[in-house]
């Protein structure tokens, strides 16, 4: 049995299924695989993790990468777990803002500093807004709180499974506006990273191909796996998280070590124009194939 | 005793001025949940948060024991050595002023999300007031005890032990005192900064999923041992000035 | 104590900063005897105990102080000043044998129960100086002097906290169990040298000047219209002090 | 003076230590930078670092000024009205013990992400100290002033002003200094709660871009300002007990 | 003082808690005398002389206090303790005027240059207390209640943290600066109580004991045989309680 630490990159939830369930179905077991998981609640810390060395594989978002990347860390995306863009920029649906224009002079709230504001000067800069139009605010992991009291009026950061639906739960009715949608290129919300010096090809594989069919499971049994995964902490056994659930499995990639350079190309691309970066990084400093030969 | 049912009395005025507040303001719950939902959301929850309020009290009294003996042995080093004095002391002053909250995340980085880093944050922010209360305390010996010490021929651990030390308890009470308050936060603060498991990390989840009765009840939980915590060692400081006074 | 009590001298001169405390003098205690230091305020009677007793002054002292059988003068030595100084954490038998605890030896328990009684307080001793009132707490502080056995006493107004009554039992009881020890006294009570003193010296500008004493032997009661005497010139005399 | 030459000394050991251990332990730059390398990002960032410096800084002196001023005017009041002390001394010793640093999400919501929030947060964690510190030194007033007062006719008032308050201060002093390591970590955690500006919010941004060295960079200029307001306080308060000494 | 000084009677018992302290007992302070009251420690004397001056005491007091003509006697009253009770912050001037200011009225200046004067400061009045020794400060406090001009004073062992030869100044100064009020002087020491009395007291297990004094008029000087006479006869009353 090989030992992998894996660092997820917030508090267990739906969006782990894939992970959770290989571990309760025993498919890591089959590969030979023990993981070690932990759960921080600064997201900013897994690719830091990974980079000191101290963990093998970590959960974070796409844009993450990049930013990471540019500050040196000898980071590499290994496969993907999420492969559409999960975060949104949700407003309140009986609120003014009926499209992104509308946030001139508004307050918007962030939760995560630096990926999210690249994606709102990205959503600005389709309707002819800057940063400078809004007032940015790191808002920490209120979101919905923040929403609701009226403290801001759009919040990025928000996921599209999650927030709404606990907007929803409150009585709150919200609406998402899609970064996708909104001139931002598509992107991996969730990722595996893993330290690029220290790469073991074969054990990543194996844990890939365990999440995979994992995947495989939920995409068939999405009931029977929602029961499988609130067993597993009485904590998880939420409305809120059954109604996630519904509205999760559907974006688990089903080729977790399957990779696109283009997207990471494009996004980096994206990143320089926005000014968040200065210089390019090839794909192959970002991002493998494990099972390329 | 009194001083208990009094505190009792003030803490019950406390939660129906709560409820109060609550009914007048029509506050939303995700803002602030009253009272009687908190007590649900404690009741409802009773076994997650027996299970995290136990992981961060074990850090924050295993710390605040850590930093209680570290700050000690550091005060008597002090005492001791006229050299350390001259070299250490101004340390001490001057890293009381730093916001070692701020290390957190380094601590983390360093020792991981385990107990270790918040245990280390506790350390943090009791060694400080300890070895400094303390090694005030022992530089104030009085003249007197000084001069009869010196006639007496006594030695210098003798001295140290059978007066300046015992002198200086109740100063080493205060300290304590003020790390005793202190160690929650460090505790809680680490948590937040990374951790699966303790009261700051049932708190932030809490607050992510806009649960703002469970976040209470977590922070009803903490702030009931800060005050058990508070009065036991208050007890204990008043204890050592009785032995003096 | 091995040797017979000595004869002290103390000779020479105090400075405070560039500042002369007093002196050139030469204070001479008589070995086996009482010597009573008088002075205003601030006169530098406390100095000079303390530089006899090798303790840190305010004041740069140049001199010697000798012994008359020219063995060393500090391990000889014993000191008692006006606050009690008694640990409140032990009681009265702890804080009698704090001298032996100090030194790290046996304290000889039988020894002290003995002190505690001659000091009258036969009863107490399990009390801690909290249960003790300023004179029991004076009386201990005395015994704890007597338990080290040392031929050199120093008194700094050792009485001065007490009221009149307790300070005259003190002084009896004192000047009884101190017998034969050579003793220096620093005091503000003119009644006080006028009832134990062998002899009495005035500091004044740094010099010192004798007083007289009745020629009867200490403790002189205070109804002896000679001790009255005595006392009233001495008030007299520091009195015309400028 | 010399005080402060050593305070420096200290200070620059303590970066050559930093830079050792950084050399010693090859630790990577985004877990531990190195002092040089924080200061070239404090070089380089020196007007982002300032412009938000001067928003931290404003937080905690204001909130600083009115916790003190609110504080002092509980402990008038409590001293004046032996009914008010009766039902609020214990809520000054409770409220102390409670972790107000968790009270900072909800105060963001209900006052906004705007200075109000960070301001109120420094009120409250300077507010108790103060309070607690000179209603103490309010209540120690020696007995004997007391009596001076009472066989002199005072009144009630001119009692307080000119001799009950003037004998606490060095009690207020003591208050203040606790006040003032407090209030710094205040207005941080205010700000890393919520906001879009302060020495907080660069860190929380920087530690988002992987950016360790502007971090530092923001951590040093907050600490700065803390050992500063230490020492100003630390005068202050030693020329209070002076007066009274 | 719009009235003369009147006499003052105190007539009653006080308890500490279920068990006596003092009383039934009469003590009368003759109008515009010294009136003495000696005892052990813990007798009741400053428990008594806080009675007389309104003041909270630890025990309860049952009776009357009177003065002998009629009038109210709180508003009447100085006071003058061990401790000299100066505001540090505060210089020689402000210190003697505290009472004004405290009552809120614009204090006279020029009388209090006089008194400050009088008792032998006149360069100090812009000193603080820090810059004073312990005699000059207890000299700024008896200016402080002469300022008060009230006709009846109670001082509680005034003198007593004083050394000797500035404790017979203050004596004969406070004697001369106070006479012809009514007077009650709280003493452990019988050379003051002889030396400045015209009537004293002993409390002793609640009652009042007459104790002997010279026929002269206070103030009395030590070296007169009767004063030293009536000390020791008073030292040996106090040391005869059982
Ligand atoms: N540690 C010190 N530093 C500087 N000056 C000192 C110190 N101790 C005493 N002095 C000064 O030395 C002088 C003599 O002091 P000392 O205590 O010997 O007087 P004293 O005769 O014992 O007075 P008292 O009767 O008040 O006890 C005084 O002027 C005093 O202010
Ligand atoms: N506030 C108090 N509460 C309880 N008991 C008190 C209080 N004040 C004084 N006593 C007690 O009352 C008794 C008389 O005290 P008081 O101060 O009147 O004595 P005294 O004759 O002035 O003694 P001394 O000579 O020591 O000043 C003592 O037994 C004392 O312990
Ligand atoms: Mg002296
Ligand atoms: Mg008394």
């Amino acid at each position: 049995q090989d030992r992998l630490s894996l660092m997820l990159d917030w508090f267990v939830n739906p969006d782990h299924g894939p992970i959770i369930l290989a571990r309760e179905l025993g498919y890591f077991e089959a590969e030979g695989l023990v993981i070690d998981l932990i759960t921080p609640s600064d997201p900013n810390d897994p690719p830091r993790m990974v980079a000191a060395g101290r963990i093998d594989l970590a959960v974070t978002y796409q844009p993450q990468l990049h930013l990471s990347r540019h500050q040196d860390l000898p980071l590499l995306r290994v496969g993907t777990l999420i492969s559409t863009p999960l975060t949104c920029l949700v407003v309140l649906a009986d609120g003014p803002v009926k499209s992104l224009g509308d946030l001139r002079g508004r307050k918007v709230g962030y939760a995560v500093a630096g990926v999210q504001e690249a994606l709102l000067g990205g959503m600005l800069a389709s309707h002819g807004l800057r940063m400078e139009d809004v007032e940015a605010i790191n808002i920490g992991w209120s979101i919905s709180p923040a929403l609701m009291s009226g403290q801001v009026d759009a919040v990025i950061g928000a996921y599209r499974n999650f927030e709404l639906n606990q907007l929803a739960l409150e009585g709150v009715e919200g609406r998402c506006f899609y970064p996708e949608e909104e001139g931002v290129p598509a992107y991996d919300e969730l990722i595996y990273v893993a330290h690029s010096e220290r790469l073991d090809h074969e054990r990543i594989a194996r844990f890939l191909a365990a999440t995979e069919r994992a995947t495989h499971y939920i995409v068939n049994h999405p009931q029977a796996a929602w029961e499988i995964f609130a067993a597993t902490a009485p904590e998880l056994r939420t409305e809120l998280n059954a109604r996630a659930w519904v509205d999760t499995w559907p974006r688990f990639d089903t080729r977790p070590a399957a990779m696109d350079p283009g997207r990471y190309q494009r996004f980096e691309g994206f990143l320089q124009g926005q000014g968040l970066v200065t210089d390019l990084l090839s794909v192959a400093e970002l991002a493998v194939d494990v099972n390329a030969p | 005793m009194k001083g208990l049912m009094r505190a009792l009395g003030v803490l019950l005025l406390a939660v129906a001025g709560w409820q109060v507040l609550v009914w007048l303001t029509a506050v939303p719950h995700f803002i602030l949940p009253a009272p009687e939902r908190v007590a649900r959301s404690l009741w409802a929850n009773r076994a997650l948060l027996a299970e995290n309020a136990v992981a961060t009290y074990g850090q924050i009294l295993l710390g605040l024991a850590l930093g209680t003996v570290l700050g000690c042995g550091t005060a008597v080093q002090l005492a001791l050595s006229p050299l350390a004095r001259v070299a250490l002391r101004p340390v001490l002053v001057f890293a009381q002023a730093i916001p070692v909250f701020a290390l957190a995340p380094i601590l983390t980085l360093w020792l991981g999300y385990g107990p270790a880093s918040k245990v280390v944050m506790v350390v943090l922010v009791t060694y400080f007031p300890v070895a400094s209360a303390l090694h005030d305390g022992l530089m104030r010996m009085p003249q007197g005890y000084d001069d009869l010490a010196r006639v007496m021929g006594a030695g210098r651990m003798r001295r140290l032990w059978q007066l300046q030390l015992p002198l200086a308890l109740p100063a080493l009470g205060s300290g304590v005192r003020l790390a005793a308050v202190a160690a929650p936060f460090g505790a809680v603060i680490g948590e937040w900064v990374g951790s699966s498991r303790g009261l700051g990390y049932l708190m932030l989840l809490a607050n992510g999923r806009a649960q703002t009765d469970l976040m209470f009840a977590a922070l009803v939980v903490l702030a009931g041992f800060t005050v058990a915590l508070h009065l036991a060692v208050d007890r204990l400081a008043l204890a050592l000035t009785r032995r003096i006074g | 104590m091995k040797l017979p009590p000595p004869a002290i001298t103390v000779e020479g001169c105090a400075w405070l900063g560039n500042a002369p405390l007093f002196g050139p003098l030469r204070l001479v205690l008589q070995a086996g005897c009482w010597t009573s230091l008088l002075g205003v305020s601030g006169a530098g009677k406390t100095t000079l105990l303390r530089v006899l007793a090798g303790l840190e002054t305010g004041a740069r002292f140049e001199g010697a102080i000798t012994a008359g059988d020219g063995a060393a003068v500090g391990p000889r030595l014993a000191f008692m000043g006006q606050s009690d100084l008694l640990l409140p954490w032990a009681d009265v038998i702890g804080n009698v044998t704090l001298g032996a605890r100090l030194r790290g030896k046996r304290p000889d328990l039988t020894r002290a129960r003995r002190l505690i009684a001659q000091v009258g307080l036969a009863g107490h001793s399990h009390l801690r100086p909290a249960a003790l009132s300023g004179g029991q707490r004076q009386r201990v502080a005395l015994a704890r002097t007597l338990m080290e056995d040392r031929a050199i006493v120093l008194l700094d107004e050792p009485f001065s906290a007490l009221d009149a009554r307790t300070r005259a039992e003190m002084q009896e009881l004192a000047g009884r169990l101190l017998q034969g020890r050579t003793v220096l006294l620093v005091t503000h009570d003119p009644l006080e040298a006028a009832r134990l003193s062998h002899a009495a010296w005035l500091l004044h500008r740094g010099r010192l000047e004798a007083l007289d004493l009745p020629a009867t032997p200490p403790v002189r009661p205070v109804e002896q219209p000679g001790t009255l005497q005595a006392q009233a010139e001495m008030l007299a005399r520091l009195r015309a002090l400028t």
